[in-house]
Protein backbone atom coordinates (compact mmCIF):
# COMPACT_ATOMS: atom_id res chain seq x y z
CA UNK A 1 0.00 0.00 0.00
CA UNK A 2 1.52 3.57 -0.84
CA UNK A 3 0.14 6.95 -0.02
CA UNK A 4 2.01 9.92 -0.93
CA UNK A 5 1.20 13.73 -0.19
CA UNK A 6 2.81 16.38 -2.45
CA UNK A 7 2.62 19.33 -4.58
CA UNK A 8 4.29 17.46 -7.34
CA UNK A 9 2.44 16.40 -10.37
CA UNK A 10 2.46 12.78 -11.08
CA UNK A 11 2.31 10.50 -14.10
CA UNK A 12 -0.49 7.96 -14.11
CA UNK A 13 1.72 5.42 -16.16
CA UNK A 14 4.66 5.55 -13.90
CA UNK A 15 2.39 5.01 -10.86
CA UNK A 16 0.59 2.14 -12.22
CA UNK A 17 3.65 0.70 -13.50
CA UNK A 18 5.32 0.98 -9.82
CA UNK A 19 2.35 -0.24 -8.35
CA UNK A 20 2.26 -3.41 -10.59
CA UNK A 21 5.82 -4.06 -10.59
CA UNK A 22 6.66 -7.87 -10.02
CA UNK A 23 2.98 -9.16 -9.45
CA UNK A 24 2.01 -10.96 -12.42
CA UNK A 25 -0.95 -12.41 -10.61
CA UNK A 26 -2.54 -8.88 -11.30
CA UNK A 27 -5.10 -9.06 -14.21
CA UNK A 28 -7.10 -5.57 -13.56
CA UNK A 29 -6.00 -2.21 -13.08
CA UNK A 30 -8.44 0.50 -11.72
CA UNK A 31 -7.67 3.91 -11.74
CA UNK A 32 -9.22 6.99 -10.98
CA UNK A 33 -8.18 10.94 -11.30
CA UNK A 34 -9.57 13.71 -10.06
CA UNK A 35 -9.20 16.92 -11.84
CA UNK A 36 -9.72 20.58 -11.37
CA UNK A 37 -12.78 21.69 -13.23
CA UNK A 38 -12.92 25.58 -14.35
CA UNK A 39 -16.38 26.01 -12.96
CA UNK A 40 -17.58 25.14 -9.44
CA UNK A 41 -20.64 26.35 -8.62
CA UNK A 42 -21.47 28.48 -11.44
CA UNK A 43 -18.39 30.65 -11.27
CA UNK A 44 -15.38 30.34 -13.54
CA UNK A 45 -12.45 29.10 -11.04
CA UNK A 46 -8.98 30.86 -11.94
CA UNK A 47 -6.87 28.52 -9.32
CA UNK A 48 -7.49 26.29 -6.01
CA UNK A 49 -5.61 26.12 -2.90
CA UNK A 50 -5.52 22.79 -0.87
CA UNK A 51 -4.75 22.34 2.89
CA UNK A 52 -4.54 19.57 4.71
CA UNK A 53 -3.93 17.85 8.17
CA UNK A 54 0.16 16.22 7.76
CA UNK A 55 -0.03 13.13 9.43
CA UNK A 56 -3.74 12.75 9.93
CA UNK A 57 -4.28 12.58 6.08
CA UNK A 58 -1.77 9.92 5.47
CA UNK A 59 -3.40 7.70 8.54
CA UNK A 60 -6.82 8.45 7.80
CA UNK A 61 -6.18 7.24 3.68
CA UNK A 62 -4.52 4.14 4.76
CA UNK A 63 -7.38 3.49 6.96
CA UNK A 64 -9.39 3.52 4.11
CA UNK A 65 -7.17 1.01 2.31
CA UNK A 66 -7.20 -1.33 4.91
CA UNK A 67 -11.04 -1.33 4.67
CA UNK A 68 -11.32 -1.90 0.88
CA UNK A 69 -8.51 -4.80 0.98
CA UNK A 70 -10.99 -6.30 3.80
CA UNK A 71 -13.94 -6.28 1.97
CA UNK A 72 -12.48 -7.20 -1.95
CA UNK A 73 -10.05 -9.39 -3.68
CA UNK A 74 -7.38 -6.52 -3.26
CA UNK A 75 -3.38 -7.08 -4.73
CA UNK A 76 -2.11 -3.36 -3.96
CA UNK A 77 -3.26 0.19 -4.00
CA UNK A 78 -1.92 3.50 -4.28
CA UNK A 79 -3.31 6.59 -3.48
CA UNK A 80 -1.71 10.01 -4.67
CA UNK A 81 -3.35 13.52 -3.53
CA UNK A 82 -2.03 16.38 -4.42
CA UNK A 83 -1.65 19.67 -1.62
CA UNK A 84 -0.56 23.57 -2.61
CA UNK A 85 -2.04 25.62 -5.21
CA UNK A 86 -3.59 23.93 -8.32
CA UNK A 87 -5.35 25.65 -11.51
CA UNK A 88 -7.78 24.41 -13.90
CA UNK A 89 -6.96 21.14 -15.48
CA UNK A 90 -4.64 20.02 -12.78
CA UNK A 91 -4.87 16.75 -11.81
CA UNK A 92 -5.55 16.57 -7.68
CA UNK A 93 -5.85 12.69 -6.65
CA UNK A 94 -5.05 9.20 -7.77
CA UNK A 95 -5.88 5.79 -6.46
CA UNK A 96 -4.79 3.29 -8.34
CA UNK A 97 -6.38 -0.72 -7.42
CA UNK A 98 -4.42 -3.94 -8.86
CA UNK A 99 -6.12 -7.58 -8.45
CA UNK A 100 -6.81 -10.68 -10.16
CA UNK A 101 -10.48 -9.84 -11.40
CA UNK A 102 -11.73 -6.60 -12.59
CA UNK A 103 -14.72 -6.54 -10.48
CA UNK A 104 -13.07 -6.23 -7.14
CA UNK A 105 -10.45 -3.46 -8.87
CA UNK A 106 -13.24 -0.96 -9.65
CA UNK A 107 -15.66 -1.76 -6.35
CA UNK A 108 -12.38 -1.18 -4.36
CA UNK A 109 -10.91 1.84 -6.05
CA UNK A 110 -14.72 3.61 -6.04
CA UNK A 111 -15.07 2.51 -2.30
CA UNK A 112 -11.52 4.28 -1.25
CA UNK A 113 -12.42 7.69 -3.84
CA UNK A 114 -15.74 7.57 -1.88
CA UNK A 115 -14.26 7.29 1.58
CA UNK A 116 -11.34 10.04 0.64
CA UNK A 117 -13.77 12.54 -0.34
CA UNK A 118 -15.63 12.30 2.90
CA UNK A 119 -12.95 11.13 6.03
CA UNK A 120 -9.65 12.74 4.60
CA UNK A 121 -8.52 15.87 5.86
CA UNK A 122 -8.13 17.64 3.04
CA UNK A 123 -9.73 21.40 2.44
CA UNK A 124 -9.86 22.94 -1.07
CA UNK A 125 -10.35 26.99 -1.11
CA UNK A 126 -10.92 28.53 -4.77
CA UNK A 127 -10.11 31.96 -6.12
CA UNK A 128 -12.96 33.03 -8.29
CA UNK A 129 -13.61 36.65 -9.75
CA UNK A 130 -15.74 37.51 -6.55
CA UNK A 131 -12.58 36.14 -4.16
CA UNK A 132 -11.10 33.46 -2.42
CA UNK A 133 -13.92 30.97 -0.65
CA UNK A 134 -13.59 27.89 1.15
CA UNK A 135 -15.64 24.88 -0.84
CA UNK A 136 -18.56 23.78 1.16
CA UNK A 137 -18.89 19.66 1.43
CA UNK A 138 -21.33 17.95 -0.46
CA UNK A 139 -24.21 16.47 0.61
CA UNK A 140 -23.94 14.40 -2.32
CA UNK A 141 -20.39 13.20 -1.05
CA UNK A 142 -21.90 12.08 1.53
CA UNK A 143 -24.54 9.89 0.31
CA UNK A 144 -21.97 8.74 -2.06
CA UNK A 145 -19.97 7.32 0.77
CA UNK A 146 -22.73 6.23 2.87
CA UNK A 147 -24.14 3.78 -0.08
CA UNK A 148 -21.30 1.28 0.79
CA UNK A 149 -22.67 0.90 4.27
CA UNK A 150 -25.25 -0.80 2.29
CA UNK A 151 -23.60 -3.37 0.31
CA UNK A 152 -20.99 -6.27 1.27
CA UNK B 1 2.29 8.11 44.11
CA UNK B 2 -1.03 9.67 44.34
CA UNK B 3 0.66 12.93 44.83
CA UNK B 4 2.33 12.64 41.20
CA UNK B 5 -1.28 11.40 40.03
CA UNK B 6 -2.61 14.93 41.13
CA UNK B 7 0.45 16.92 39.68
CA UNK B 8 0.45 15.61 36.52
CA UNK B 9 -3.25 15.84 36.41
CA UNK B 10 -3.03 19.55 37.16
CA UNK B 11 -0.25 20.00 34.64
CA UNK B 12 -1.65 18.56 32.00
CA UNK B 13 -0.89 20.65 28.60
CA UNK B 14 -2.71 19.78 25.19
CA UNK B 15 -2.33 21.36 21.44
CA UNK B 16 -5.21 21.85 20.07
CA UNK B 17 -5.26 22.33 15.66
CA UNK B 18 -7.38 24.49 13.85
CA UNK B 19 -7.56 24.20 9.80
CA UNK B 20 -8.95 25.46 6.89
CA UNK B 21 -11.83 28.34 7.47
CA UNK B 22 -11.95 27.52 11.16
CA UNK B 23 -7.89 28.18 11.15
CA UNK B 24 -8.74 31.45 9.40
CA UNK B 25 -11.67 32.75 11.21
CA UNK B 26 -9.66 32.44 14.77
CA UNK B 27 -6.57 33.20 13.17
CA UNK B 28 -4.61 30.91 14.36
CA UNK B 29 -3.49 27.26 13.61
CA UNK B 30 -2.05 25.96 16.61
CA UNK B 31 -1.96 26.56 20.25
CA UNK B 32 -0.69 24.52 23.45
CA UNK B 33 -3.47 25.26 26.99
CA UNK B 34 -3.23 23.64 30.11
CA UNK B 35 -6.31 21.14 30.57
CA UNK B 36 -8.89 22.74 32.64
CA UNK B 37 -9.87 20.54 35.65
CA UNK B 38 -13.85 20.43 34.07
CA UNK B 39 -12.58 19.26 30.33
CA UNK B 40 -12.76 15.43 30.00
CA UNK B 41 -13.85 15.15 26.36
CA UNK B 42 -14.18 16.99 22.93
CA UNK B 43 -17.56 18.55 24.05
CA UNK B 44 -16.15 19.79 26.94
CA UNK B 45 -13.27 21.14 25.42
CA UNK B 46 -15.43 23.07 22.66
CA UNK B 47 -17.90 24.54 25.63
CA UNK B 48 -14.56 25.81 27.09
CA UNK B 49 -13.36 27.12 23.62
CA UNK B 50 -16.64 28.88 23.03
CA UNK B 51 -16.51 30.39 26.57
CA UNK B 52 -13.81 33.04 25.20
CA UNK B 53 -16.31 34.52 23.18
CA UNK B 54 -15.96 36.43 19.92
CA UNK B 55 -15.06 34.28 16.61
CA UNK B 56 -14.71 31.61 19.10
CA UNK B 57 -17.86 31.44 20.04
CA UNK B 58 -19.10 31.82 16.55
CA UNK B 59 -17.23 29.88 14.73
CA UNK B 60 -17.44 26.66 17.33
CA UNK B 61 -20.65 26.91 17.55
CA UNK B 62 -20.99 25.41 14.06
CA UNK B 63 -22.51 22.11 14.32
CA UNK B 64 -20.59 21.51 11.43
CA UNK B 65 -17.36 21.58 12.75
CA UNK B 66 -15.43 18.29 13.40
CA UNK B 67 -12.71 16.97 15.46
CA UNK B 68 -10.09 14.57 15.88
CA UNK B 69 -7.73 13.57 18.61
CA UNK B 70 -4.39 12.32 17.61
CA UNK B 71 -5.05 12.08 14.17
CA UNK B 72 -8.05 10.12 14.60
CA UNK B 73 -11.87 11.53 14.28
CA UNK B 74 -13.32 12.06 17.26
CA UNK B 75 -16.96 12.18 18.47
CA UNK B 76 -18.07 14.74 21.07
CA UNK B 77 -17.91 12.05 24.26
CA UNK B 78 -14.55 11.08 23.25
CA UNK B 79 -11.82 11.34 26.17
CA UNK B 80 -9.13 13.90 26.13
CA UNK B 81 -5.73 12.90 28.47
CA UNK B 82 -2.91 15.13 28.91
CA UNK B 83 -0.53 14.92 25.79
CA UNK B 84 -3.25 14.79 23.65
CA UNK B 85 -3.14 16.14 20.00
CA UNK B 86 -6.60 17.63 19.54
CA UNK B 87 -7.98 19.14 15.89
CA UNK B 88 -11.03 21.32 15.21
CA UNK B 89 -11.94 21.68 11.05
CA UNK B 90 -14.76 21.89 8.92
CA UNK B 91 -16.14 18.70 6.99
CA UNK B 92 -13.16 17.82 4.82
CA UNK B 93 -13.62 18.96 0.52
CA UNK B 94 -10.73 16.77 -0.36
CA UNK B 95 -9.99 14.93 -4.10
CA UNK C 1 -15.29 8.73 -28.74
CA UNK C 2 -12.33 6.76 -30.15
CA UNK C 3 -12.22 3.36 -30.57
CA UNK C 4 -8.83 1.74 -31.48
CA UNK C 5 -7.63 -2.31 -32.09
CA UNK C 6 -3.98 -2.29 -32.73
CA UNK C 7 -0.90 -5.16 -31.79
CA UNK C 8 1.20 -1.89 -30.38
CA UNK C 9 1.11 -1.43 -26.70
CA UNK C 10 -0.08 1.89 -25.17
CA UNK C 11 0.59 4.77 -22.32
CA UNK C 12 -2.49 4.82 -20.38
CA UNK C 13 -1.05 8.88 -19.16
CA UNK C 14 -0.92 9.72 -23.18
CA UNK C 15 -3.97 8.26 -24.00
CA UNK C 16 -5.68 10.12 -20.62
CA UNK C 17 -4.02 13.37 -21.94
CA UNK C 18 -5.05 12.97 -25.28
CA UNK C 19 -8.58 11.86 -24.40
CA UNK C 20 -8.77 15.34 -21.80
CA UNK C 21 -7.23 17.75 -24.57
CA UNK C 22 -8.66 21.27 -24.16
CA UNK C 23 -12.10 20.16 -22.09
CA UNK C 24 -11.59 22.16 -18.91
CA UNK C 25 -15.37 20.71 -17.82
CA UNK C 26 -13.98 17.32 -16.76
CA UNK C 27 -13.78 16.63 -13.24
CA UNK C 28 -13.70 12.91 -13.25
CA UNK C 29 -11.26 10.34 -15.33
CA UNK C 30 -11.72 6.71 -14.80
CA UNK C 31 -9.50 4.43 -16.48
CA UNK C 32 -9.47 0.50 -16.51
CA UNK C 33 -6.39 -2.12 -17.53
CA UNK C 34 -6.74 -5.27 -18.26
CA UNK C 35 -3.73 -7.05 -18.18
CA UNK C 36 -2.29 -10.41 -19.16
CA UNK C 37 -1.99 -13.22 -15.92
CA UNK C 38 0.43 -15.67 -15.66
CA UNK C 39 -1.67 -18.70 -14.46
CA UNK C 40 -5.48 -18.83 -15.96
CA UNK C 41 -7.91 -21.91 -14.82
CA UNK C 42 -5.28 -22.96 -12.67
CA UNK C 43 -2.23 -23.24 -15.52
CA UNK C 44 0.66 -20.94 -15.77
CA UNK C 45 0.64 -19.62 -19.46
CA UNK C 46 3.62 -18.97 -21.58
CA UNK C 47 1.57 -16.31 -23.94
CA UNK C 48 -1.34 -15.53 -25.47
CA UNK C 49 -2.80 -14.94 -29.15
CA UNK C 50 -5.50 -12.43 -29.59
CA UNK C 51 -8.13 -12.99 -32.65
CA UNK C 52 -10.96 -10.37 -33.51
CA UNK C 53 -13.04 -9.59 -35.84
CA UNK C 54 -11.95 -6.82 -38.02
CA UNK C 55 -14.76 -4.03 -38.88
CA UNK C 56 -17.72 -5.57 -36.31
CA UNK C 57 -15.16 -5.33 -33.31
CA UNK C 58 -14.99 -1.57 -33.77
CA UNK C 59 -18.94 -1.15 -34.60
CA UNK C 60 -19.86 -2.82 -31.51
CA UNK C 61 -17.23 -0.77 -29.19
CA UNK C 62 -18.76 2.30 -30.67
CA UNK C 63 -22.31 0.67 -29.93
CA UNK C 64 -21.29 -0.13 -26.38
CA UNK C 65 -19.92 3.58 -25.86
CA UNK C 66 -23.13 4.65 -27.42
CA UNK C 67 -25.49 2.99 -24.98
CA UNK C 68 -23.21 4.26 -22.00
CA UNK C 69 -23.38 7.61 -23.35
CA UNK C 70 -27.34 7.33 -22.89
CA UNK C 71 -27.22 6.06 -19.68
CA UNK C 72 -24.87 8.18 -17.48
CA UNK C 73 -23.33 12.17 -18.08
CA UNK C 74 -19.96 10.86 -19.91
CA UNK C 75 -17.87 13.98 -21.69
CA UNK C 76 -15.69 11.55 -23.30
CA UNK C 77 -14.66 7.83 -23.41
CA UNK C 78 -11.92 5.81 -25.06
CA UNK C 79 -11.42 1.84 -26.09
CA UNK C 80 -7.92 0.57 -27.18
CA UNK C 81 -7.96 -3.35 -27.16
CA UNK C 82 -4.86 -5.31 -28.18
CA UNK C 83 -4.54 -8.13 -30.96
CA UNK C 84 -1.88 -10.49 -31.47
CA UNK C 85 0.18 -12.16 -29.44
CA UNK C 86 0.76 -11.16 -25.99
CA UNK C 87 2.52 -12.48 -22.76
CA UNK C 88 2.15 -11.90 -19.18
CA UNK C 89 1.77 -8.84 -17.38
CA UNK C 90 1.41 -7.15 -20.90
CA UNK C 91 -1.29 -4.74 -21.13
CA UNK C 92 -4.04 -5.93 -22.88
CA UNK C 93 -7.16 -3.65 -22.82
CA UNK C 94 -7.92 0.11 -21.65
CA UNK C 95 -11.08 1.79 -21.32
CA UNK C 96 -11.21 5.48 -20.49
CA UNK C 97 -14.01 7.76 -19.43
CA UNK C 98 -14.17 11.25 -18.21
CA UNK C 99 -17.14 12.93 -16.86
CA UNK C 100 -18.22 16.09 -14.46
CA UNK C 101 -18.27 13.41 -11.66
CA UNK C 102 -16.58 10.70 -10.56
CA UNK C 103 -20.09 8.64 -9.60
CA UNK C 104 -20.78 8.92 -13.54
CA UNK C 105 -17.24 8.13 -14.84
CA UNK C 106 -16.70 5.20 -12.88
CA UNK C 107 -20.47 3.80 -13.98
CA UNK C 108 -19.60 4.05 -17.67
CA UNK C 109 -15.96 2.72 -17.29
CA UNK C 110 -17.04 -0.61 -16.02
CA UNK C 111 -20.35 -1.14 -17.88
CA UNK C 112 -18.13 -0.46 -20.82
CA UNK C 113 -15.98 -2.97 -19.69
CA UNK C 114 -18.51 -5.40 -18.67
CA UNK C 115 -20.63 -5.25 -21.89
CA UNK C 116 -17.33 -5.53 -23.68
CA UNK C 117 -16.37 -8.68 -22.56
CA UNK C 118 -19.54 -9.85 -23.51
CA UNK C 119 -20.18 -8.68 -26.71
CA UNK C 120 -17.04 -7.61 -28.45
CA UNK C 121 -16.09 -9.77 -30.84
CA UNK C 122 -12.55 -10.78 -29.57
CA UNK C 123 -11.16 -14.30 -28.84
CA UNK C 124 -7.89 -15.33 -26.95
CA UNK C 125 -5.55 -18.36 -27.02
CA UNK C 126 -3.82 -19.55 -24.49
CA UNK C 127 0.00 -21.35 -24.84
CA UNK C 128 0.29 -23.37 -21.93
CA UNK C 129 2.89 -26.75 -21.19
CA UNK C 130 0.08 -28.47 -22.31
CA UNK C 131 -0.24 -27.23 -25.45
CA UNK C 132 -2.50 -24.24 -27.07
CA UNK C 133 -5.82 -23.86 -25.64
CA UNK C 134 -8.67 -21.51 -26.67
CA UNK C 135 -10.30 -19.89 -23.72
CA UNK C 136 -13.90 -20.50 -22.74
CA UNK C 137 -16.17 -17.82 -22.04
CA UNK C 138 -17.14 -17.60 -18.29
CA UNK C 139 -20.35 -17.48 -17.09
CA UNK C 140 -19.42 -14.87 -14.30
CA UNK C 141 -18.64 -12.41 -17.32
CA UNK C 142 -22.39 -12.70 -18.32
CA UNK C 143 -23.58 -12.15 -14.81
CA UNK C 144 -21.21 -9.15 -14.79
CA UNK C 145 -22.78 -7.74 -17.51
CA UNK C 146 -26.56 -8.55 -17.16
CA UNK C 147 -26.60 -6.77 -13.82
CA UNK C 148 -26.41 -3.43 -15.78
CA UNK C 149 -29.92 -4.26 -16.88
CA UNK C 150 -31.43 -4.03 -13.22
CA UNK C 151 -29.89 -0.50 -12.89
CA UNK C 152 -31.03 3.08 -14.57
CA UNK D 1 -38.67 -6.68 -63.97
CA UNK D 2 -39.41 -9.69 -62.45
CA UNK D 3 -37.27 -11.79 -64.84
CA UNK D 4 -34.50 -9.86 -63.12
CA UNK D 5 -35.59 -10.57 -59.70
CA UNK D 6 -35.28 -14.08 -59.97
CA UNK D 7 -32.01 -13.48 -61.96
CA UNK D 8 -30.91 -12.15 -58.45
CA UNK D 9 -32.44 -14.63 -56.21
CA UNK D 10 -30.97 -17.52 -57.93
CA UNK D 11 -27.86 -16.00 -58.08
CA UNK D 12 -27.75 -14.84 -54.72
CA UNK D 13 -24.59 -14.95 -52.87
CA UNK D 14 -23.43 -14.67 -49.64
CA UNK D 15 -20.03 -14.45 -47.67
CA UNK D 16 -19.57 -16.72 -45.01
CA UNK D 17 -16.90 -16.15 -41.85
CA UNK D 18 -15.32 -18.66 -39.16
CA UNK D 19 -13.74 -17.46 -36.13
CA UNK D 20 -11.40 -18.87 -33.53
CA UNK D 21 -11.65 -22.51 -32.41
CA UNK D 22 -14.23 -22.75 -35.77
CA UNK D 23 -12.19 -21.47 -37.49
CA UNK D 24 -9.28 -23.72 -36.62
CA UNK D 25 -11.84 -26.72 -36.42
CA UNK D 26 -13.26 -26.39 -39.95
CA UNK D 27 -10.05 -25.53 -41.48
CA UNK D 28 -11.26 -22.29 -43.11
CA UNK D 29 -11.83 -18.23 -42.05
CA UNK D 30 -14.17 -17.71 -44.88
CA UNK D 31 -16.12 -18.88 -47.88
CA UNK D 32 -18.72 -17.58 -50.62
CA UNK D 33 -21.49 -19.63 -51.31
CA UNK D 34 -24.44 -19.44 -53.22
CA UNK D 35 -27.48 -19.14 -51.06
CA UNK D 36 -29.61 -21.93 -51.33
CA UNK D 37 -33.75 -21.42 -52.26
CA UNK D 38 -34.45 -22.61 -48.83
CA UNK D 39 -32.09 -20.51 -46.81
CA UNK D 40 -33.75 -16.98 -45.64
CA UNK D 41 -32.36 -16.78 -41.75
CA UNK D 42 -29.42 -17.89 -39.56
CA UNK D 43 -30.94 -21.06 -38.28
CA UNK D 44 -31.34 -22.55 -42.30
CA UNK D 45 -28.08 -21.35 -43.04
CA UNK D 46 -26.65 -23.10 -39.99
CA UNK D 47 -28.77 -26.33 -40.98
CA UNK D 48 -27.78 -26.16 -44.52
CA UNK D 49 -23.80 -25.78 -43.33
CA UNK D 50 -24.45 -28.81 -40.65
CA UNK D 51 -26.13 -31.10 -43.43
CA UNK D 52 -22.10 -30.64 -45.00
CA UNK D 53 -21.69 -33.51 -41.72
CA UNK D 54 -18.46 -34.22 -40.17
CA UNK D 55 -16.39 -31.58 -38.59
CA UNK D 56 -19.30 -29.15 -39.84
CA UNK D 57 -21.95 -31.40 -38.18
CA UNK D 58 -19.65 -31.51 -34.83
CA UNK D 59 -19.14 -27.65 -34.38
CA UNK D 60 -22.28 -26.07 -35.88
CA UNK D 61 -24.47 -28.27 -33.81
CA UNK D 62 -22.83 -26.87 -30.65
CA UNK D 63 -25.71 -24.84 -28.87
CA UNK D 64 -22.94 -21.59 -27.66
CA UNK D 65 -22.12 -20.95 -31.37
CA UNK D 66 -22.81 -16.95 -32.16
CA UNK D 67 -23.91 -15.92 -35.46
CA UNK D 68 -23.45 -12.12 -36.73
CA UNK D 69 -25.27 -10.51 -40.00
CA UNK D 70 -23.56 -7.94 -41.53
CA UNK D 71 -20.71 -7.13 -38.15
CA UNK D 72 -23.90 -7.08 -35.83
CA UNK D 73 -24.91 -9.79 -33.47
CA UNK D 74 -27.95 -11.65 -35.10
CA UNK D 75 -30.28 -14.80 -33.87
CA UNK D 76 -31.74 -17.54 -35.44
CA UNK D 77 -34.58 -15.81 -37.11
CA UNK D 78 -32.53 -13.23 -38.25
CA UNK D 79 -33.17 -12.31 -42.30
CA UNK D 80 -30.09 -13.01 -44.55
CA UNK D 81 -29.94 -11.48 -47.87
CA UNK D 82 -28.20 -11.73 -51.10
CA UNK D 83 -24.50 -9.69 -50.45
CA UNK D 84 -24.89 -10.20 -46.90
CA UNK D 85 -21.98 -10.98 -44.99
CA UNK D 86 -22.65 -13.77 -42.48
CA UNK D 87 -20.13 -15.07 -39.56
CA UNK D 88 -20.30 -17.86 -36.75
CA UNK D 89 -18.06 -17.65 -33.99
CA UNK D 90 -17.84 -19.40 -30.57
CA UNK D 91 -18.91 -16.70 -27.08
CA UNK D 92 -16.17 -13.82 -27.03
CA UNK D 93 -13.48 -13.95 -24.53
CA UNK D 94 -11.77 -10.35 -25.23
CA UNK D 95 -10.67 -7.98 -22.20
Amino acid sequence: MTVRIQTADFDVSAEIAGLRRGNAKIGAVASFVGVVRDVNDGDPVAEMTLEHYPGMTEHSIEEIIAQARGRWQVIDALVVHRIGTLRPADQIVLVVVTSGHRGDAFAACEFIMDYLKTRAPFWKKESTAKGERWVDARASDDVAAERWRLKG
Amino acid sequence: MARDGVERIINAMITVLYFARLREALGTGSETIKLPADVSNIDNLRAHLIARGGVWADELQKTAIRAAINQSMASGDSAIADGDEVAFFPPVTGG
